[in-house]
């Protein structure tokens, strides 16, 4: 026996804790630590409703795993994303992302599709702190 | 244990885009230095797409097309004997999952998956590279048109989707793609405008899985189906005070403003919409268009499919839905209203449009899902000729097309072009000669009059006209080349010979052209004959 | 206050203390730490659940693999030993913060504690094994899981080429 | 034959828009539009002679309005044959006079092309059995109107008058539309037939009535609308005459005469119409005795005669039906059109159309001078013309209508023509006595300047010589020349055999030559010129002796009492006989024996044009006051919120500043304050 209220009210001091790490923290990675917390107490709330009695087709379990393959698949993306920024901007600082498009915009090449033209690179380059 | 019964020909616009998949990589094994040949393969893998949606559509509004349904007995129910009361139990049986299907198409649905995939034609079109023999080490163009087909795989299912697990699954895969085709732009920009979509996609897909893992809750069933939700509305039996909702009502509703709040972000509805200039910006016109129509299909989409669960409660209308409505489409007007690179206006024009998107869904109604879905499809007819008019002139005369003075005199200099445009601009203002865009909302209207939401309308004709400024700022200069802003001299287009020889950039432009002339003769037919577009949704 | 209730709690209270440790720590590698003994006795709330098989793939994949990118994300963005001054954000970003963290958590529990109210389900025998748990993915939810195995290889392929496009361009100059 | 009824329409609308986008040349441009005008004729010819006396007649399939059903026929009788024949062949001689008048206008195909345009517009207001039909052709008359008589665009004359009769009769249109419209709304249909077999609502039914009255009177120039066409003289003698024959100015009452059935039902209408025809009746031809103008004193006599036209149909009992006033309409139109023809021709030999320079020049051709006077004598009504018949059956007419117990509007008709019969007669007598008695032409050309003051001379006065000159001019100055300037005489190389030896040359300082490449080509032959402006007239004065033969086939438009033919024709002897007296046996100008200061007032219409002006310039002052209140008051709203919005703009601008943090916070809070609302607002 156990009373169902325990895992919900665990959820959702995950959640509050998840909102207040994604919005407390500057660096990318931390902010990162904060989601898995919010989707973790998804998975929570899944695996409770999932124990109860009658619950269909095995749902509850099946979902979470899906949830945590999708944290993972995130995760990957957003590592990508993270490291590629510390390499063009030197630093994660969620708080201080220039916003680089404002006035001329940056895209000086002929063709903005083409990356492959050295001439728009090295603009790019040079620019780079 | 019966076989899942599963019918090829209805998955078919979901399995024609991961078919081209499978055919980009092999081609790209197979003839590497082919720049264009991906997303030709992508382009047919998403007409194929559309063109699979149609009989859905064709079928009219009563039909659904279904596929993967379970059947009595195909699963086991819990075995073992529990300890619960009765007015405990999960109210949602295996007696009724035992009707459910895990695509279920109806006319609504296959009507956005058309729409996906004619708009992911477009994209793929505007993202044609010129044709210069690629170096040996770029992976970049098979990779973007996996990306778009993706992404599209993921609307496509999203609209049919109907179990949470598909439906977070099939969120995931329209979104998590084109966070990386933001991305693969590669400059400083496109990081910038990466990184804040990426947070905000992320979180917003948390919050997004708790409110799915309250309707788990809340009715016990791993479908967003109105038997659930009648279900679990039900007053428990013995309770006196029947007049009071059941307390599972309120967690209905949490978990479908939690569900919106997490689509609000695919969406850009207001405060969820901080990505939205960043990453247009940052981004290529093909990965703007594609970010301004199908990522929207997608987002209504998901939006319609927990919307129609709760239709069945009766329930008259959220106050959420019409507050962020409300915000949505004048903070988008606003803002609009000050910008100077047309990527950034269309981009606020999209966080516009997306309040008129939601608008009827004040209206928890057959008839608001409906009208959603019109307006919504009549925003990306409109957007793809806009885009596809701008990176033509992004093609043609470089980043300087992103100005709103590169388009001053367009009338003089392109006047189909201009005349594109204007029926574009027009479209989304909601003038004539843009018939479809008055009669999107004037559909959109609907369902707030006769919901009686006076205020809301009120704010919504507001901005309706504020809206027209937003458009005729930009129409002004295109057909009036003296009004144009002074203190920048009109761009001559021959920058576009510098690229190189003009032979290279043919295959580039062609592409764009049959985009943008495919997109205005859509536009085109539906304001001349609203009905081709209404009657898709079966009205 | 059944046995299980009591072994929830106090799994519970760690996982709560350990979440809160993560998102208040100064040492950003702690933050990854106290993430990973989260995410751990999480586990173990799953198995207290009835869930082993969830349990299991928690510790697998999110203890093993995720947390352990994040920790090499912080290796590679040269994340620094030690109390960080500016690892938070400015005070009233943290004020808010919580204010909004307070509100979530009263919103989810306010409306599922009358919901769930005081049920309780009987775990002795186990309500999904995980014979069904298997039969039901690559039978019932074979669609979302296929659509799942496209969504892993995309985010590969997109990781890959994000990471793999902007190296090659560092490469040329 | 239902074809021909499209037709009569059809090939003048199509030949104006040919003569408008195709024809740049000017052979081609005559072609087409004599041509057309030939093919117009024979073809309303086949119409009259076998009308088909039905209204359904298809033309473009029904408009989609709704509850208000607008079939857009075409009607065919005995009525629009009849009119729809005399228009077009009006509108056949105007062209082929056309032709000649305008040999070295440069844009002549414009202007051809305007004609038939114009001749489409009227035609198709005659056959229309559709209101929505009869106010396009009426629409389509008053565009032509603006562009026709503003055809000398370089003259600022000529542009303010086009102005002018646009605007008035614009304005007064507001009536005319909403009078339609009232109509059709109370019979739920633009059918003419539906329109007036509807019962009952005669609230409605009377303010619609009279609404249309006083569209009409704009077009028709009834009193407080009438100062616009005798300016409407700074067109080409051509257009006047197509405005005043045949078209635009009958156009009025032809629609009255279509809706007679519910005007003869409905006294207040009635009466509105009789009192204004009343009015303008004598007081145009009052007017039109001082005069010194021929084209403005024509202009009047119009104003007067179309009065009459509209009496008969405001008076007449209802058994008399429309016989009476369209009766009118089709003499009218043949001694008005041959009238101005006739003065054009003398204009152009005199040089001026004021009537001091042609004195005496009437008596320059056989077929001009006996044009002339058959068209004075049509007009005043000396029987056998059809102007004494139909003129006589519209008194018969009123005095039945009174002895009918029409009462008051009957007598206020009776005895405004009775004054009408004297005062027509009286300046048709001052106006053909000074034509016709002026000193003989000077068989030699003659400096132009000398030639005024000799006109000038036998009247004694050098007032009248200037008084030749009054004629109306945009900042008040006294323009010495006529209203029209009309072309000069044909060219030296090229000299009119009949006229050559009376031509007096161009008076240069007025009228510097129109530099124009001299015309060769098609019909380059002066002698066919000629014979097209003879033949016009000669057709028109056939028209004016013989027009009661075509009246025949109209019941009720001859009905000559001889009571009243007596009392006219005493009348129009005796005005005659006085005239006769006081010009002293046409030694000099009649009007001369009216005071100066009358005299110059009733030239410039009796300060009509001022208090136009003045009505303007309230209007404009108004327009002005509420174009204050709106942007200082009323639009204080709008654009307070215009600089919110800006305002606001500028604050998201500020605090858009695309940092992901930020954005999270937007996310987050977001979430919560939806989701508050979301769970306690279920609405």
């Amino acid at each position: 026996m156990i009373h169902l209220q325990w895992p919900v009210m665990l959820a959702a001091v995950l959640a509050g804790l998840g909102v207040y790490g994604v919005i407390a923290r500057r660096n990318a990675v931390l902010v990162l630590i904060g989601v898995e917390l919010i989707l973790n107490a998804a998975n929570l709330l899944l695996v409770t409703a999932g124990s109860r009695p009658d619950a269909p087709l095995a749902a509850g379990s099946v979902v979470t795993l899906f949830v945590v393959t999708i944290a993972a698949a995130e995760i990957s993306i957003a590592l990508a994303v993270i490291l590629v920024m510390f390499r063009r901007f030197g630093h994660i600082d969620l708080t201080a992302v220039p916003d680089l498009t404002k006035g001329a915009p940056e895209h000086t090449e002929r063709d903005p599709t083409d990356r492959t033209d050295p001439a728009a690179l090295a603009a790019e380059e040079v620019s780079e702190p | 244990m019966t076989g899942l019964a599963i019918d090829v020909v209805t998955l078919l616009p979901a399995l024609i885009p991961l078919a081209g998949v499978l055919v980009v990589l092999v081609a790209d094994l197979v003839v590497p230095r082919l720049r264009g040949l991906p997303y030709a393969v992508a382009a047919v893998a998403s007409l194929g797409a559309a063109g699979a949606a149609i009989p859905g559509v064709a079928a009219g509004a009563g039909t659904v097309r279904t596929t993967f349904c379970l059947s009595a007995g195909w699963f086991s129910p819990g075995g073992g004997s529990f300890s619960y009361t009765p007015g405990e139990a999960s109210p949602y049986t295996s007696a009724m999952a035992a009707s459910e299907c895990l695509w279920r198409a109806g006319a609504l649905g296959s009507s956005l998956q058309l729409g996906a995939g004619l708009a992911a034609a477009v994209c793929l079109a505007l993202a044609w590279p010129v044709a210069r023999a690629r170096p040996a080490e770029s992976t970049r163009e098979p990779i973007e048109a996996i990306l778009f087909l993706t992404a599209l795989t993921g609307t496509v299912v999203v609209a049919a989707s109907r179990d949470i697990g598909t439906w977070l699954v099939a969120l995931e895969l329209a979104t998590l793609p084109v966070i990386a085709l933001v991305a693969l732009t590669g400059t400083r920009a496109a990081l910038a405008g990466a990184m804040q979509l990426l947070v905000t996609s992320l979180v917003s897909f948390a919050l997004l899985a708790v409110g799915a893992a309250l309707w788990f809750l809340a009715t016990g069933a791993p479908f967003f189906s109105p038997d659930a939700a009648l279900a679990a509305g039900q007053v428990p039996a013995g309770t006196v005070a029947a007049a009071a909702p059941a307390p599972s009502v309120a967690l209905l509703s949490l978990s479908l403003v939690l569900v919106l709040a997490g689509l609000g972000f695919k969406l850009s509805l207001v405060p969820f919409h901080a990505w939205t200039p960043t990453a247009y910006a940052g981004s290529t016109p093909a990965v703007a268009t594609f970010l301004a129509t199908v990522s929207k299909i997608g987002a209504l989409a998901a939006l319609l499919v927990l919307v129609q669960a709760l239709s069945g409660l009766g329930t008259p209308g959220l106050l959420a839905v019409a507050v962020l409505s409300a915000v949505t489409m004048t903070l988008g007007n606003v803002m609009a209203l000050r910008q100077d690179d047309v990527v950034r206006l269309l981009a606020w024009s999209t966080v516009a449009q997306a309040g008129w998107v939601i608008l009827p869904l004040v209206s928890i109604s057959a008839l608001g899902q409906r009208s959603a879905g019109i307006y919504l499809l009549t925003y990306v007819a409109a957007t793809l000729v806009a885009f596809a008019v701008v990176a033509r002139t992004v093609q043609e005369v470089g980043a300087r097309g992103r100005g709103m003075a590169a388009y001053a005199g367009l009338w003089l200099r392109s006047p189909w072009r201009a005349g594109a445009l204007a029926l574009a601009l027009t479209s989304l203002a909601g003038l004539p000669p843009g018939v479809i865009g008055l009669v999107g909302k004037i559909v959109a209207f609907r369902p707030v009059i006769v919901e009686g939401w006076v205020w809301l309308a009120l704010v919504a004709a507001g901005n309706a006209v504020l809206g027209v400024a937003v458009y005729l700022r930009w129409l002004r200069p295109v057909l009036n080349p003296s009004e144009a802003e002074t203190g920048s001299a009109p761009v001559e287009p021959a920058a576009a010979g510098q690229a190189g020889p003009s032979a290279v950039l043919a295959g580039r432009r062609l592409a764009i052209t049959v985009a943008l002339v495919a997109s205005v003769l859509v536009l085109l037919a539906v304001s001349i004959q609203p009905q081709l577009l209404l009657g898709l949704f079966g009205t | 206050m059944t046995t299980r209730d009591i072994v929830f709690v106090v799994v519970g209270v760690i996982t709560a203390l350990s979440g809160l440790l993560a998102v208040s720590t100064r040492h950003v590698v702690h933050a990854a730490l106290w993430l990973l003994v989260c995410l751990g006795s999480l586990a173990g709330c799953y198995i207290v659940l009835g869930q082993e098989l969830v349990g299991i793939v928690q510790l697998l994949v999110y203890v093993g693999a995720i947390v352990v990118l994040v920790l090499f994300a912080l290796m590679l963005t040269r994340a620094p030993i030690g109390p960080q001054p500016d690892i938070d954000a400015p005070v009233w970003q943290r004020v808010v913060a919580a204010l909004l963290g307070a509100a979530t958590t009263a919103l989810v529990a306010a409306a599922t504690l009358p919901v769930i109210g005081q049920q309780s389900v009987d775990l002795d025998t186990p309500v999904v094994t995980t014979q069904q748990i298997a039969s039901a993915i690559f039978g019932t939810w074979v669609w979302p899981f296929e659509l799942l195995s496209v969504l892993l290889l995309v985010a590969l392929v997109g990781a890959f080429a994000v990471s793999r496009v902007v190296l090659a361009r560092r490469s040329r100059s | 034959m239902t074809w021909v009824v499209r037709l009569v329409v059809l090939v003048p609308a199509l030949a104006g828009l040919a003569g408008l986008l195709l024809a740049r040349s000017r052979p081609a441009a005559q072609r087409i539009a004599v041509g057309a005008a030939v093919a117009t004729t024979v073809l309303a010819l086949i119409q009259w002679v076998a009308p088909l006396g039905t209204g359904d007649i298809d033309t473009f399939g029904a408009l989609p309005l709704g509850d208000l059903s607008a079939p857009l026929h075409l009607l065919s009788d005995e009525l629009s044959g009849l009119i729809g024949f005399v228009v077009a062949f009006v509108v056949l001689t105007i062209q082929a006079y056309t032709v000649w008048y305008l040999r070295e206008d440069a844009r002549y195909p414009q202007f051809a092309a305007g004609v038939s345009l114009f001749a489409a517009g009227m035609l198709l207001l005659v056959q229309s059995a559709d209101l929505v039909l009869t106010l396009v052709g009426w629409e389509i008359m008053g565009w032509c109107s603006w562009l026709l008589i503003g055809h000398d665009s370089e003259r600022a004359a000529a542009r303010r008058a086009a102005y002018k009769a646009f605007m008035v009769t614009r304005i007064a249109d507001i009536a005319m539309v909403v009078g339609l419209i009232t109509l059709s709304v109370r019979a739920r249909s633009t059918d003419l037939f539906a329109v007036l077999t509807e019962p009952g609502r005669t609230g409605l039914l009377t303010f619609g009535l009279v609404c249309v009255v006083f569209g009409i009177a704009g077009k028709s120039g009834l009193v407080p609308f009438h100062d616009w066409l005798p300016d409407a003289m700074e067109g080409p003698t051509p257009v006047s005459a197509l405005i005043h024959a045949a078209t635009m100015v009958a156009a009025g009452s032809y629609v009255i005469a279509r809706l007679f059935s519910l005007y003869a039902g409905n006294d207040a209408a009635r009466t509105v119409l009789a009192v204004l025809a009343a009015i303008t009746m004598v007081y145009a031809a009052a007017l039109a005795f001082a005069q010194s103008d021929l084209k403005r004193l024509l202009a009047y006599s119009t104003l007067s005669q179309v009065a009459i036209m509209l009496s008969a149909l405001a008076a007449a009992p209802a058994a008399f039906g429309v016989g009476p006033g369209m009766g009118h309409l089709v003499g009218h139109a043949f001694f008005k059109a041959l009238l101005f023809l006739g003065g054009g021709w003398l204009a152009v030999i005199a040089g001026s159309t004021a009537l001091a320079p042609m004195a005496g020049h009437v008596r320059s051709g056989v077929v001009l001078r006996w044009g002339m006077a058959i068209g004075f004598a049509a007009l005043a009504g000396v029987p056998p013309l059809v102007g004494f018949f139909t003129k006589d059956t519209v008194i018969d007419a009123a005095l039945e209508g009174a002895a009918d117990g029409a009462g008051f509007r009957a007598w206020v008709v009776v005895v405004a023509l009775f004054a009408t019969v004297l005062l027509t007669a009286a300046y048709c007598t001052r106006a053909w006595l000074v034509l016709a008695n002026g000193p003989q032409p000077a068989r030699r050309p003659a400096n132009g300047a000398l030639e005024v003051e000799r006109v000038g001379a036998p009247a004694g006065s050098v007032t009248n010589s200037r008084l030749a000159g009054v004629a109306w001019s945009p900042d008040g100055a006294v323009v010495a020349a006529g209203t029209e300037r009309p072309p000069e005489q044909t060219s030296a190389g090229e000299p009119d055999p009949e006229l050559v030896d009376e031509t007096p040359p161009a008076p240069s300082e007025h009228r510097p030559s129109v530099q124009v490449a001299p015309w060769r080509g098609w019909w380059s032959d002066t002698e066919l010129l000629a014979l097209l402006r003879t033949a016009s007239v000669a057709a028109l004065a056939a028209g004016s002796v013989l027009g009661t033969l075509l009246l025949l086939t109209l019941p009720g438009s001859i009905h000559v009492g001889w009571l009243s033919a007596v009392v006219s024709v005493l009348l129009i002897a005796g005005a005659a006989w006085a005239v006769w007296v006081v010009a002293r046996r046409g030694q000099r100008d009649a009007a001369d024996v009216l005071p100066q200061p009358v005299r110059a007032a009733a030239v410039a219409g009796l300060g009509a044009d001022t208090a136009y002006a003045a009505f303007g310039r309230a209007v404009v002052a108004t327009a002005r006051l509420v174009v204050f209140l709106d942007r200082d008051v009323l639009d204080a709203y709008p654009r307070a919120f215009a600089a919110t919005t800006r305002a606001v703009g500028r604050a998201g601008q500020r605090t858009h500043r695309a940092v992901p943090s930020l954005g999270l916070i937007g996310v987050v809070a977001g979430v919560v304050v939806v989701a508050v609302l979301g769970v306690t607002v279920w609405r």
